[in-house]
């Protein structure tokens, strides 16, 4: 599709948070090795609440839709990955301002803004072992594909890729940030449980946009 | 070490209510939209600076017991070993800020830092001012690093204490933020752990038990020196300042070894730098083993107004 | 678990030294002809009964943060582990003698009651007069003996509160005495340790680890009920009686969770019993492991007036 | 011997005291095992200040002799022991007052009156595995060798007898009384350490006063 409205978007947020919830188990067992193994039990916890509240709400615009996904992480998540998805969220929301339905451009740039919002909130550098190793190579993938498609289904598809293609290069990295630092090396070999989370929700994402028109 | 009868979530909650059953009159919990726990002072904030403190829920007094009359304003506590809710913080921040601004005080590590920015700018948004200050006194973390980097430690209640003193003494947000500024940058705290069957003390372990950097066998009186020498070594106290020291005892040392560990430690930093007070307390309760966090703050005559005095919290003096 | 650079016999009185440099004014150290420790509150002992608390060397902060003004004019601590001395109870004792007479209050072990009797003898010889009230709270030990034989556990937290209080108000050391055997009999402490690993209980167990007299796997909820219903069956609250709670936790439970527990007792008495108030602290730290001491203190009209308002003591508010 | 002056008691002393400071590692030995320890390093602390004191002052009577003696063990001893010892030469004072030297039956009078006050003081019954077992067996044995002789050594060599086979008998007892208390059964087999340190004390005496007219 080449335009989401708030609706179809609403849907694909659903669909992302509960392929978040069936990721619980998997999440926590790698956040309990090299975490504090909260990870998981806090998506879940979120991601919950949001798909409840998102299917008792009727949003005018994307911009109320994202706004009220992003208050709603922060709200109930807590821990570290609360504020930093509820910032992907709201970081980016000057840009969709006023748009009844986002393009694949739209889309891009919303994302590209978040992302820098959890960047510059979270001071985590390239290759700290963080949601962000999973985010940057999702934008650099996006805006990729932007310049040959204008399909959002499959813009999202190369950011889910991108993701993954970051997950992937974690499990060489040495966490410097938070409380997995504390295992140092011990780490090596285990991709970091916010950056799975990062692909699951663009792949959730990027699955439910790809159907229907 | 948790024994819980209901999820998580209910902990602080439940830990609020014991306390407000305790002591009427001293706190109120703030009706909050979300799941989280907030305590305020029953002292109101009245034309002066809100002083909001926050934590993962931990044993304590610090955070909540250093929320009360002449302490701070408020505080926010997540679920065990969990940052303090963002939305929880902005929430009572705007409910208490008296358009003099809000000071968001506590301890420097990921998720309590991230939540409370994610306040700041909720509180932004809405045209409240807001100003952080995360305390880094821990010298045995980030060595070689920048000291805004080290994480916090027991000196997150010397800071509480005079965040108080300045907002009940009429300063503005910004000379507030400046003077905690200082106060953070003349702190360091270190923690001394023993293991008692050998009498192998490790110095600087870290607050989620990250290796020391310096071990060695010893009785409490070596020991007692050898801190004093890493902590002034760190701070060099100036020839106008004179130094606090406070003795936070681990889990597993009580309150008589707190007070002899005090004793050789006064005797010890006595000898090289005029000595303002010496605290000793179990303030902040986070590590368990046998031991000590010892803090030096270096005091010189600006700050000196702002520790005048002790306070009488719940579970301690400061 | 202790860590020293010198002897044991040096134990009390460098803690006592540290407590000194610590709160300049509030103490004082008795010079004793005999290698034992005493401290002495700042508040002079003016034409009333002289309060003298005494313990073996244990955590605290009792006995010796429950000296000082408006609590206990004196006290006499052994080495760790170890009785007080009958000769320092007795120097210090006649020294604080104001003629009104004296009063020996201590936990009820052997050694402190031995010590503490000789003591008394000494002064007797000399033309003092003393009354001794050795506090035997812990309803876990003595089981189906006579209420006397039991030992000494948190309560003489509260019991030196009342005599304290007594003393200032002016009674005389006879109305001292009837007031605190009725305080020491209408009182019981019950230990409530847990293995967290698998929730299992066990109540009444011993100041010296002696087995407890019940066992069950529960949550926090059905063990605070279970606490109420035994010390309220030993108790049996009278119609003109209100009921003094109070929750000390064990060295492995924090301030936070003391407050959860105290949460939970505090709702499961409230619903059968009227409630005077809640103490909640760490006011003597005696025994290992996770759990909690759970004191009710059975408040008639008579005794109401000496739990009046709360006091500030180092560590803990009582 | 028949009468025995301050001089003679304050060698018995001494010499008693050499005894304790002798059996140190025994008595340490077996109160670990069933007490909390301390009853060794407790007596020997004990009676070396004890036997340096009274090996540095004079003493006029047998009076000021026991009283400093009790006193002194009071005020350096500490623990239980610290005080029962002590009261063992107090409460019989009043039967020695005034008297220059001491002859068997005022020896047996002040250490009965002694032991009475041990056994109230203490509230130990027969049987509950204390001192208390050897004290009552040894002032019985005093007292029926009083009858067949008037000399202090065998007087007192008849109480350490008395007193031995009381530590026999405490090897059957389950204590009842004191931190030993808490050991219950695991006590049986093993003798009570203070009823050890009252034989070697009376033994010591005993022997002291054997010696010489
Ligand atoms: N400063 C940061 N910047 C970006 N991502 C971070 C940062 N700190 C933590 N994360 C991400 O958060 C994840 C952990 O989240 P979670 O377990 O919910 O929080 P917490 O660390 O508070 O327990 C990590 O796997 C990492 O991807
Ligand atoms: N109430 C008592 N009456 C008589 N003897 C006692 C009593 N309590 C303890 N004892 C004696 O004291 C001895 C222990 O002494 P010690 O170890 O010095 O003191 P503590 O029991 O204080 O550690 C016991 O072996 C016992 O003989
Ligand atoms: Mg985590
Ligand atoms: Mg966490
Ligand atoms: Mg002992
Ligand atoms: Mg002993």
């Amino acid at each position: 599709m080449r335009f989401a409205n708030a609706l179809a978007l609403k849907k694909a947020m659903i669909d992302a948070a509960e392929a978040i919830i069936a990721a619980e188990p998997e999440l926590t067992r790698i956040d309990s090795v090299i975490g504090d193994g909260d990870h998981g039990i806090g998506m879940k916890t979120g991601f919950s609440v949001l798909r409840e509240q998102l299917a008792a709400t009727v949003f005018p615009t994307p911009y109320e839709l994202f706004h009220a996904s992003g208050l709603c992480l922060v709200k109930c998540m807590g821990g570290s990955s609360g504020v930093l998805f509820g910032t992907l969220f709201i970081s980016g929301l000057d840009v969709i301002k006023g748009k009844e339905a986002l393009n694949g451009a739209d889309i891009v740039a919303f994302l590209t803004k978040g992302i820098q919002g959890v960047k510059s909130r979270g001071r985590a550098k390239p290759g700290d072992k963080t949601m962000v190793d999973a985010l940057l190579p999702a934008q650099s993938a996006m805006e990729l594909a932007l310049k040959s498609t204008d399909d959002i289904g499959e813009i999202l598809k190369a950011a889910e890729t991108g993701a993954l293609s970051g997950v992937e290069a974690t499990k060489n990295m040495v966490s410097r940030l938070g409380r997995s630092k504390n295992f140092r090396e011990q780490v090596l070999g285990w991709p970091d449980p916010g950056a799975i989370s990062v692909s699951i929700l663009l792949g959730g994402l990027a699955k439910s946009l790809s159907q229907g028109l | 070490m948790h024994w819980f009868s209901e999820g998580r979530e209910y902990y602080a909650r439940k830990w609020f209510t014991g306390m407000l059953q305790a002591h009427p009159g001293r706190w109120r919990l703030f009706d909050s939209q979300i799941a989280s726990a907030t305590l305020v002072s029953s002292q109101d904030v009245v034309d002066r600076v809100a002083v909001i403190i926050s934590s993962g829920g931990s044993d304590g007094p610090w955070s909540p017991g250093f929320v009360g009359p002449d302490l701070a304003d408020a505080v926010v506590v997540g679920a065990p070993f969990t940052a303090p809710n963002a939305y929880a913080i902005y929430e009572v921040a705007k409910a208490l800020d008296t358009g003099r601004g809000v000071l968001l005080l506590y301890n420097n590590f990921m998720g309590d830092y991230l939540n409370n920015d994610m306040a700041e700018e909720l509180l932004r948004l809405e045209g409240h001012r807001a100003i952080q200050i995360p305390v880094h006194d821990d010298m045995g973390m980030a060595r070689g690093e920048a000291r805004e980097n080290r994480g916090g430690r027991s000196g997150s209640a010397l800071m509480t204490r005079i965040a108080a003193a300045a907002s009940y003494k009429g300063l503005s947000l910004d000379e507030m933020a400046t003077l905690l500024k200082k106060a953070n940058s003349r702190m360091a705290t270190l923690c001394v752990s023993v293991n008692t069957e050998n009498n192998l003390v490790t110095f600087g372990r870290g607050f989620s038990d990250e290796p020391g950097f310096e071990t060695g066998t010893m009785g409490m009186r070596e020991a007692a020196e050898e801190t004093i020498k890493l902590l002034t070594e760190d701070l060099s106290p100036k020839p106008d300042e004179q130094v606090l020291l406070m003795v936070n005892p681990l889990r597993l040392a009580g309150y008589d070894e707190a007070y002899v560990m005090g004793n050789y430690l006064y005797e010890s930093l006595e000898a090289k730098y005029p000595i303002l007070r010496m605290n000793v307390g179990a303030y902040i309760h986070i590590l368990d083993g046998y031991g000590f966090t010892v803090t030096l703050l270096c005091v010189d005559e600006e700050l000196r107004p702002y520790l005048e005095g002790t306070i009488n919290g719940d579970g301690f003096i400061i």
